[in-house]
């Protein structure tokens, strides 16, 4: 893999900055893209990867610098003129609209003309999906597809007018191992026409096996170029995020105690359209252990989370037990007095209230550890508990007083991870605990969970990163349409193994009965 | 009942429908664009009172016409600058504009009230009107009743078959993705809130040129509130938003037949009639969760700010 | 000297064309009447609920005169009149009088009775359409002195009524008229404040009755006249008397005789004869010869409640609770 | 130069005060611009708008009466708001206090028993508060829309009380005319001074206001009742019942308009009317806005409520000005205050062309 670097780069960035209200995203970036390569652009959250993105496809606008296409200054003051230089991107959020149909989807993106006539459209995609082996059914509602299809969508949505550069902006945190197999041939193919793709991610190893050159983003400035095949995980991850932050922890294995948390077939019908129905859940957590749940998103997290925290009822009143007793019919409050903590995956907006300051953040799920009293609050006691959270977790803002919205995603995770570690759980459900998070934050984070687990709670974790699950869980299954996958001690598994799982290749583990041993 | 009762009753159904069908046509384009504008008896009354007083002043109904909708829509940016550039509480921004429509129309339109005007006639399409039953309902009406007719069938046909469709829904359920994608959200929005105060202008024009050819404060009476239910009741569907029109009509003039049929029931229990049946429709339409979350449009009155 | 300030409280806008405006009319009129010796201010749109004996007071206090011209500030009235013994209260339509406070209403059933004669000849269904806001005696009233002027030359024919409950809603007027019309009715008659049932039995090619006001304008071809009321008379006698020192707080119940009680131009589309013969009994009801609720008067059942040789009382005819012969329905308990 | 609107890092705290009173003079500005377009001395229109109306101890008891039953509904519908329940219903939830509490006070038309009046207000707020339980029954339930159903018991409520009043309320004695009888003493609010219509319904309104204050700054209800405002999912999340909450609120404020109700009709009117209330359910919800849901705020913007009102009385009597323009001013100041608000979450500046300018000046 050599790219011709005496050509006129693709597309070149000469000094972009731009300012957010507090935050200086980008600081003075240069960038240069050649045809057929395949550029990595990394950095720790918040670093401005996805800024620098949005500008270069017309979505924002640099505060000064320029932008140089083939070469030729340009002006992208809107996606559509991104679009007919030939750019293309896959966001990061999604960007496609669940009610329509993946036709309507891409003709949306298309200049009027082109998406006229729509059996027309439905040719086309069907071809660019076949040639890049990434089956598509254009009259699908979008809110049928898995992820991995939407996707494919978005993909599609960018290859079905001629690509010069394509922008994917952590396209891999929502697939399956195998797919994003399927996804690196795509991009390799698309390479070797010459067409130039910009990839953002936080997996490293995969950085490393795809990407021709890479360029380090911190604070909004370039700190660093690399040859990703020429460097370690290890290292790439030091450039990133410096040299004073650990990046890595080797953590040991438990083999916990008694069954805590049992679950027997628990069976839950979704209301909401979107949603996925639970079919047959078998799990138990151990006093002591860690459990991890891998799996893509949208496959019953959401839902098994729910039934899990009281979120919602519907289940039978036998499904869910703890040593003292059924749990299924108790509402999330009843299930706090009995030794529960409980971590969403959204933090703001679910785990903490944006505009609600972090001392009344604190008595969101807390009031029962002594801060209500005779249904009056004491406020003393409640901000003493903020503060404790503040100084115990190291969670970084301007005080007690700040709302919750002007932390950092990692410091609020830091705090809600902080709220509930300091009620003494007995079971800590934690979702997606370090998702968007600093690898420092990580870092510690996972520190939490193992000390937590040291005092003998038992957890569950849910995540879709499979690198963290592997590093921090003792045992490990797969969710896949609403049905949990056998289950494995982690040491023992492998990665192709729970991936397979989390494709849903899994015979139904039988009642009650648990597969310990794979691998 | 005889032919004759039923043949008037329907054709009553269509024009006490028509304003309904205005202003929840309007209000449904906008809904479907993300914005929730509860406004729309503040624009139906200014609408009133300028078709009124215009039509008034230089005698000419369709003038009065024109007015009407303009003005709705000069209400209608009131409520998009609010809701849209400073981002203010939709729902809170919406019964400012009612409030204020009802003491800018009644301040502005005091030296209307009590004029006479002609009103519209009627333009009676021969043979057809002829049909029995439907016919008077449908071909002895005026022209605005036939605006209606023409108004339903072309955002029926932009809603479901074109591309500004296409993209109304796709600022309605996700202005962050439609933003992503490079659509205007903003222009989308002020359009579709555009749309709504003309349609609103336009049912208070019908009002107070054609329904009852006069100006009165207040003179909508509620039929804003009902308007907003009805697209509720419509699930979002512009062909049911017809379909409740004219049931709503029939319910509110339903009452006042049956007094004249003899039932002898409190008149004041029979004009709760409507209401109730609302709350009923309501009840029945809403209870089922994951239909309404199917069609509504999914980003509905949240306040959605571009940072640029 | 002094001007005489006189104060009105209006219950509606003052352009409502109908009871409100009416009373404007009169006071215009009675501006007129006595040139530099008065001076008049309103306040229009008074709720009669607790703000009316605020608005009361608040005209009393700088006014010689007050007139309240509502059904329900009849009670906030008589309250403020206590504090202000010096000022003279006249209040509408009421029944309670005090030291200081009068009442005074008109003979619309005079003016009814006329146009139940009118409908007589010109009914061809014989079933008529009456709009009426409240089932209050007033109201019932003018429906029954309509209905006996109208049996009095066409037995045959019916009132049907609508009750709309509320005095000013065009759309909701229009809807009971457009519904009585879809029932057969041929001409239209109202007890309600909008000329909204002019404008839809113009529009229908039916007769109507306006009321209150010359609603003509609403309907040329359809508005054959209406029980006008005229305050502008008693208004200035009114004021008069104040200024001579005159005034006694007692009741006025005027009818034609008085000139409080008009009839709107007749339409020309009404015949000579039928002019002729209502003209006749205007000019008896004017002379007493005549009474709308002399005997014989029937109640819906055909028992007879009224024998012949006597006649209502005052009394009798303001506290109506029941229907004449020949109108169709039951009335709203 | 050009107007550039950027947002703030944080909300500004000292907008949030400063934002009512701006508006409020906006309003005035536009008030006076109003009275200078209608030809009229605008600083005389503004003395006779809002300030001869409480120039006298008269006139200021008066405000208090006038301001007593919007303060009720407004402190409860700021807690269904902070709830995010849209509550539109206070006219109707008032209307059925009155009705009801009327049907009794009218059973004890010669008792002089002390428990009748105590019996009358607490049956007047229950009325409110039970008319308020269907929406919250219904919302609960059926998911249905509080706006609409609100609304439209607003009409039912109406008719109800035009059917009482019409009919099995009328006063037998009263020339079938559409009012129940007086009551009687024992069923009518005491006056607070001879002379003045300045009642116990005042005092039972600061009450409300004080424990709308409690309830919301020190209960953990109230706390609860809050984060579901803001953030309805936190609140599924943290285990707070959602369905428990929004009954609470609508009880609330189906009690305080059910109360504010019974207290027009026990108190300044005496007697069951057709119009007992001219619409101060409506008021309320702008009086709710303009105190910014806080029920210190409320209670201000409820005098100046109330000011509008007499305001537009002594227009008429002293300067001959327009009804409408009182309901002008309620539109208007609302309109000011919502775009005022914007200030808190935004800087104006003026800045030179360009945007390099606005980058370097954040
Ligand atoms: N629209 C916005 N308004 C205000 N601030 C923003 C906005 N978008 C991004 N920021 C801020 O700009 C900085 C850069 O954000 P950006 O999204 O580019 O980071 P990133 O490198 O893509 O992070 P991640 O790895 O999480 O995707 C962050 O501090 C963020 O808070
Ligand atoms: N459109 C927007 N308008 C205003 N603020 C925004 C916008 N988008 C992002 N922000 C702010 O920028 C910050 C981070 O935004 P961003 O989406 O880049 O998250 P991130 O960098 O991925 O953060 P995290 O570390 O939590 O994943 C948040 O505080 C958010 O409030
Ligand atoms: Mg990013
Ligand atoms: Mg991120």
């Amino acid at each position: 893999m050599t790219i011709p670097t005496n050509t006129t780069p693709r597309v070149s960035l000469r000094a972009i900055s731009k300012r957010f209200p507090g935050v200086l995203a980008n600081d003075q970036v240069n960038l240069d893209i050649y045809p057929g390569e395949i550029h990595a652009l990394l950095g720790e959250n918040g670093a401005g990867k996805s800024t620098l993105m949005k500008m270069i496809y017309g979505v924002m606008q640099p505060d000064e610098g320029r932008i140089f296409w083939d070469g030729l200054p340009v002006e992208i003051s809107a996606p559509s003129e991104a679009r007919q230089l030939g750019i293309g991107m896959v966001f990061q959020h999604f960007s496609l609209f669940e009610t329509l149909t993946v036709a309507e989807n891409i003709a949306l993106c298309l200049e009027p003309a082109q998406a006229k006539d729509m059996t027309a459209l439905g040719e086309r995609i069907r071809e660019v999906s076949r040639r890049y082996g990434m089956a598509l059914e254009p009259d699908r509602l979008v809110h049928t597809l898995s992820i991995g299809e939407r996707q494919r969508v978005e993909i599609v949505r960018c290859l079905i007018q001629k690509i010069r550069l394509l922008i994917l902006d952590e396209p891999t945190s929502v697939l399956t191992p195998q797919e994003v197999e399927g996804l690196f041939t795509t991009l390799r193919q698309l390479a070797e026409e010459g067409c130039s793709i910009l990839f953002i991610s936080h997996k490293l190893n995969e950085v490393q096996a795809l990407c021709h050159n890479a360029t380090i983003l911190r604070g909004g400035q370039v700190t660093g170029e690399c040859v990703p095949a020429e460097e370690t995980a290890e290292s790439i991850a030091r450039l990133m995020v410096g040299d004073d932050t650990p990046v890595s922890a080797i953590h040991d294995r438990a083999t916990g105690g008694e069954e805590y948390l049992s679950i027997r077939s628990l069976d839950l019908v979704s209301k909401d359209p979107f949603g996925v129905s639970l079919k047959g859940i078998n799990l138990s957590v151990r006093a002591g252990e860690i459990v991890g749940i891998a799996g893509v998103a949208g496959n019953g997290q959401e839902e098994l989370l729910a039934a899990l925290s009281g979120e919602s009822l519907e289940t039978h009143r036998e499904s869910i037990r703890l040593p003292q007793g059924y749990i299924a019919h108790m509402y999330p409050g009843q299930r706090r007095e009995e030794g529960l903590a409980f971590v969403p995956e959204e933090r703001l907006g679910r785990g903490a209230v944006p505009d609600m300051s972090l001392v009344e953040n604190g008595l969101l799920t807390a009031a029962r550890s002594g801060l209500v009293k005779h249904g009056l609050i004491n406020w003393r006691k409640t901000r003493a508990f903020a503060q404790q959270i503040v100084s115990q977790f190291n969670v970084k803002s301007s005080g007690i007083d700040a709302p919750a919205k002007s932390l950092s995603g990692g410091n609020l995770q830091k705090f809600i991870m902080g709220r509930e570690i300091l009620q003494h759980p007995t079971l800590l459900i934690a979702s997606h605990p370090t998702w968007g998070v600093d690898i420092g934050a990580a870092v510690a984070i996972h520190k939490e969970l193992i000390s937590l687990r040291n005092k003998g709670a038992a957890i569950l974790i849910v995540s879709e990163d499979l690198d963290e699950l592997f590093e921090i869980s003792d045992r490990i299954c797969a969710i896949c349409h609403g049905r949990l996958s056998p289950m494995a001690d982690t040491a023992r598994a492998s990665i192709a193994q729970v991936g397979s799982w989390m494709a849903g290749h899994f015979e139904l583990a039988s009642e009650g009965g648990e597969v310990t041993d794979v691998a | 009942m005889d032919i004759d009762l039923i043949t008037n009753i329907l054709f009553a159904m269509v024009r006490t429908g028509t304003p309904l069908l205005l202003v929840a046509l309007g209000e449904l384009v906008c809904e479907k664009s993300g914005v929730l504008n509860l406004g729309q008896e503040g624009m139906m009354l200014m609408g009133a009172m300028a078709g009124f007083g215009v039509a008034f002043t230089t005698g000419n109904l369709w003038f009065g016409v024109a007015a009407g909708i303009f003005v709705g829509m000069l209400m209608s940016l009131l409520f998009g600058f609010l809701a849209l550039n400073l981002n203010a509480n939709q729902v809170a921004s919406g019964l400012a504009l009612t409030i204020f429509g009802a003491g800018l129309s009644a301040f502005m339109g005091s030296g209307f009230v009590g004029k006479p005007l002609s009103g519209m006639e009627a333009w009676v399409i021969p043979v057809l009107s002829d049909l029995p039953l439907i016919g008077k309902a449908l071909f002895a009406q005026d022209p605005l009743v036939y605006l209606s007719f023409i108004l339903f069938g072309a955002v029926f046909l932009v809603i479901y078959h074109s591309r500004p469709g296409l993209i109304l829904k796709a600022v309605g359920e996700s202005p962050e993705s439609a933003v992503a994608v490079g659509l205007s959200v903003m222009r989308v929005r002020y359009l579709a809130v555009l749309f709504g105060g003309a349609m609103a202008g336009l049912a208070g024009a019908y009002l107070s040129l054609a329904y009852t050819p006069l100006w009165s404060d207040n003179m909508t009476a509620g039929r804003g509130w009902i308007a907003l239910a009805l697209v509720v009741f419509a699930s979002w569907r512009v062909g049911r938003v017809l379909l409740g029109a004219y049931l709503f009509g029939a319910a509110s003039i339903m009452h006042l037949v049956m007094q004249g049929l003899g039932v002898s029931v409190s008149s004041n229990l029979l004009a709760t009639l409507p209401y109730l049946a609302t709350i009923l429709v309501l009840v029945l339409l809403s209870s089922n969760q994951a239909r309404i979350k199917l069609f509504a449009p999914m980003s509905l009155g949240k306040p959605f700010h571009k940072t640029q | 000297a002094e001007k005489l300030k006189v104060g009105f409280v209006y219950v509606g806008p003052v352009g409502d064309a109908g009871w409100t405006f009416e009373h404007d009319e009169g006071r215009k009129e009675m501006e007129a009447a006595l040139g530099g010796q008065v001076e008049t201010s309103y306040v229009e749109s008074v709720s009669e609920g607790a703000d009316s004996q605020r608005v009361i007071r608040q005209l009393a206090q700088s006014h010689d005169l007050v007139f309240t011209t509502s059904f329900g500030y009849m009670n906030p009235t008589l309250k403020v009149a206590q504090s202000f013994p010096k000022v003279a209260f006249m209040h509408a339509t009421g029944y309670k009088r005090a030291k200081n406070v009068g009442t005074y209403s008109a003979r619309f059933y005079e003016g009814r009775y006329l146009t139940g004669v009118i409908a007589g000849h010109m009914t061809k269904s014989n079933v008529i359409g009456y709009v009426a806001a409240f089932p209050i005696p007033e109201v019932v009233q003018g429906i029954n002195a309509f209905t006996l002027g109208l049996r009095s030359v066409n037995p045959k024919a019916e009132v049907k009524v609508v009750w709309v409950n509320t005095w000013y809603d065009p759309a909701k007027e229009r809807e009971a008229a457009e519904a009585l019309i879809a029932q057969g009715a041929d001409i239209i008659n109202q007890h309600t404040d909008s000329p909204a049932p002019v404008q839809a039995a113009e529009e229908k090619g039916v007769y109507a009755f306006g009321y209150d006001s010359d609603m003509t304008a609403f309907g040329p071809r359809a508005h054959l006249t209406g029980s006008v009321v005229h305050w502008g008379g008693f208004y200035t006698q009114t004021a008069k008397a104040v200024l001579d020192g005159s005034w006694k707080a007692d009741d006025t119940w005027g009818g034609i005789a008085a000139d409080m009680v008009k009839m709107a131009p007749y339409n020309s589309a009404i015949p000579k004869a039928v002019v002729e013969q209502v003209e006749g009994i205007k000019a008896s009801i004017v002379d007493g010869s005549f009474h709308p609720f002399q005997g014989p008067i029937k109640d819906q059942q055909g028992k007879v409640v009224v024998p012949e040789g006597t006649t209502m009382s005052d009394g009798e005819i303001l506290s109506f609770n029941w229907y004449v012969e020949g109108v169709q329905g039951e009335l709203p308990k | 130069m050009s107007l550039s609107l950027q947002r703030r890092a944080q909300e500004s705290r000292l907008m949030a005060y400063c934002s009512p009173l701006l508006a409020l003079l906006l309003t005035l500005v536009t008030g006076a611009l109003l009275f200078w377009v209608q030809g009229r001395e605008p600083l005389q229109g503004l003395y006779t708008f809002f300030v001869l109306p409480v120039s006298d101890l008269y006139g200021l008891s008066e405000l208090g009466v006038k301001a007593a039953p919007i303060l009720l509904c407004a402190t409860g519908l700021a807690l269904c708001y902070r709830a995010n329940v849209w509550n539109i219903g206070a006219e109707g939830q008032l209307l059925m206090g009155a009705l009801i509490g009327s049907a009794l006070a009218l059973q004890w038309l010669g008792s002089e028993s002390g428990w009748a009046l105590p019996l009358v207000l607490v049956t007047g707020s229950l009325a409110g508060m039970a008319w308020a339980a269907i929406p919250a029954v219904l919302k609960n339930h059926f998911n249905t829309n509080e706006i609409l159903t609100t609304i439209m018991l607003n009409y039912i409520a109406l008719n109800l009380l035009l059917f009482a009043v019409h009919g099995p309320l009328k006063d037998p004695g009263g020339f079938n005319f559409p009012e129940s009888a007086l009551f009687s003493d024992s069923t009518l609010l005491p006056v607070l001074m001879e002379g003045y219509r300045l009642h116990l319904g005042a005092l039972l309104a600061l009450l409300a206001v004080v424990v709308a204050w409690v309830i919301l700054s020190r209960t953990f209800v109230g706390f609860q009742i809050r984060v579901l405002g803001l953030d309805s999912s936190a609140a599924h999340y943290a285990g707070f019942r959602e369905k428990k909450l929004v009954m609470m609120v609508l009880l609330f404020s189906g009690a305080m308009a059910g109360l504010a109700g019974v207290s027009e009709v026990t108190g300044p009117i005496g007697q069951l009317v057709p119009t007992v209330s001219p619409g101060y359910g409506y008021s309320a919800i702008i009086v709710a806005f303009l105190g910014r849901l806080h029920p210190v705020g409320i209670f201000l913007a409820s005098l100046l409520m109330a000011l509008v009102y007499m305001g537009s009385e002594m227009g008429q009597i002293e300067m001959g000005l327009p009804l409408a323009l009182g309901g002008l001013f309620q539109g208007v100041l609302l309109f000011f205050l919502l775009a005022c608000d914007f200030l808190i979450l935004y800087r104006v500046r003026w800045v030179r062309a360009g945007r390099d300018a606005a980058a370097s000046e954040a």
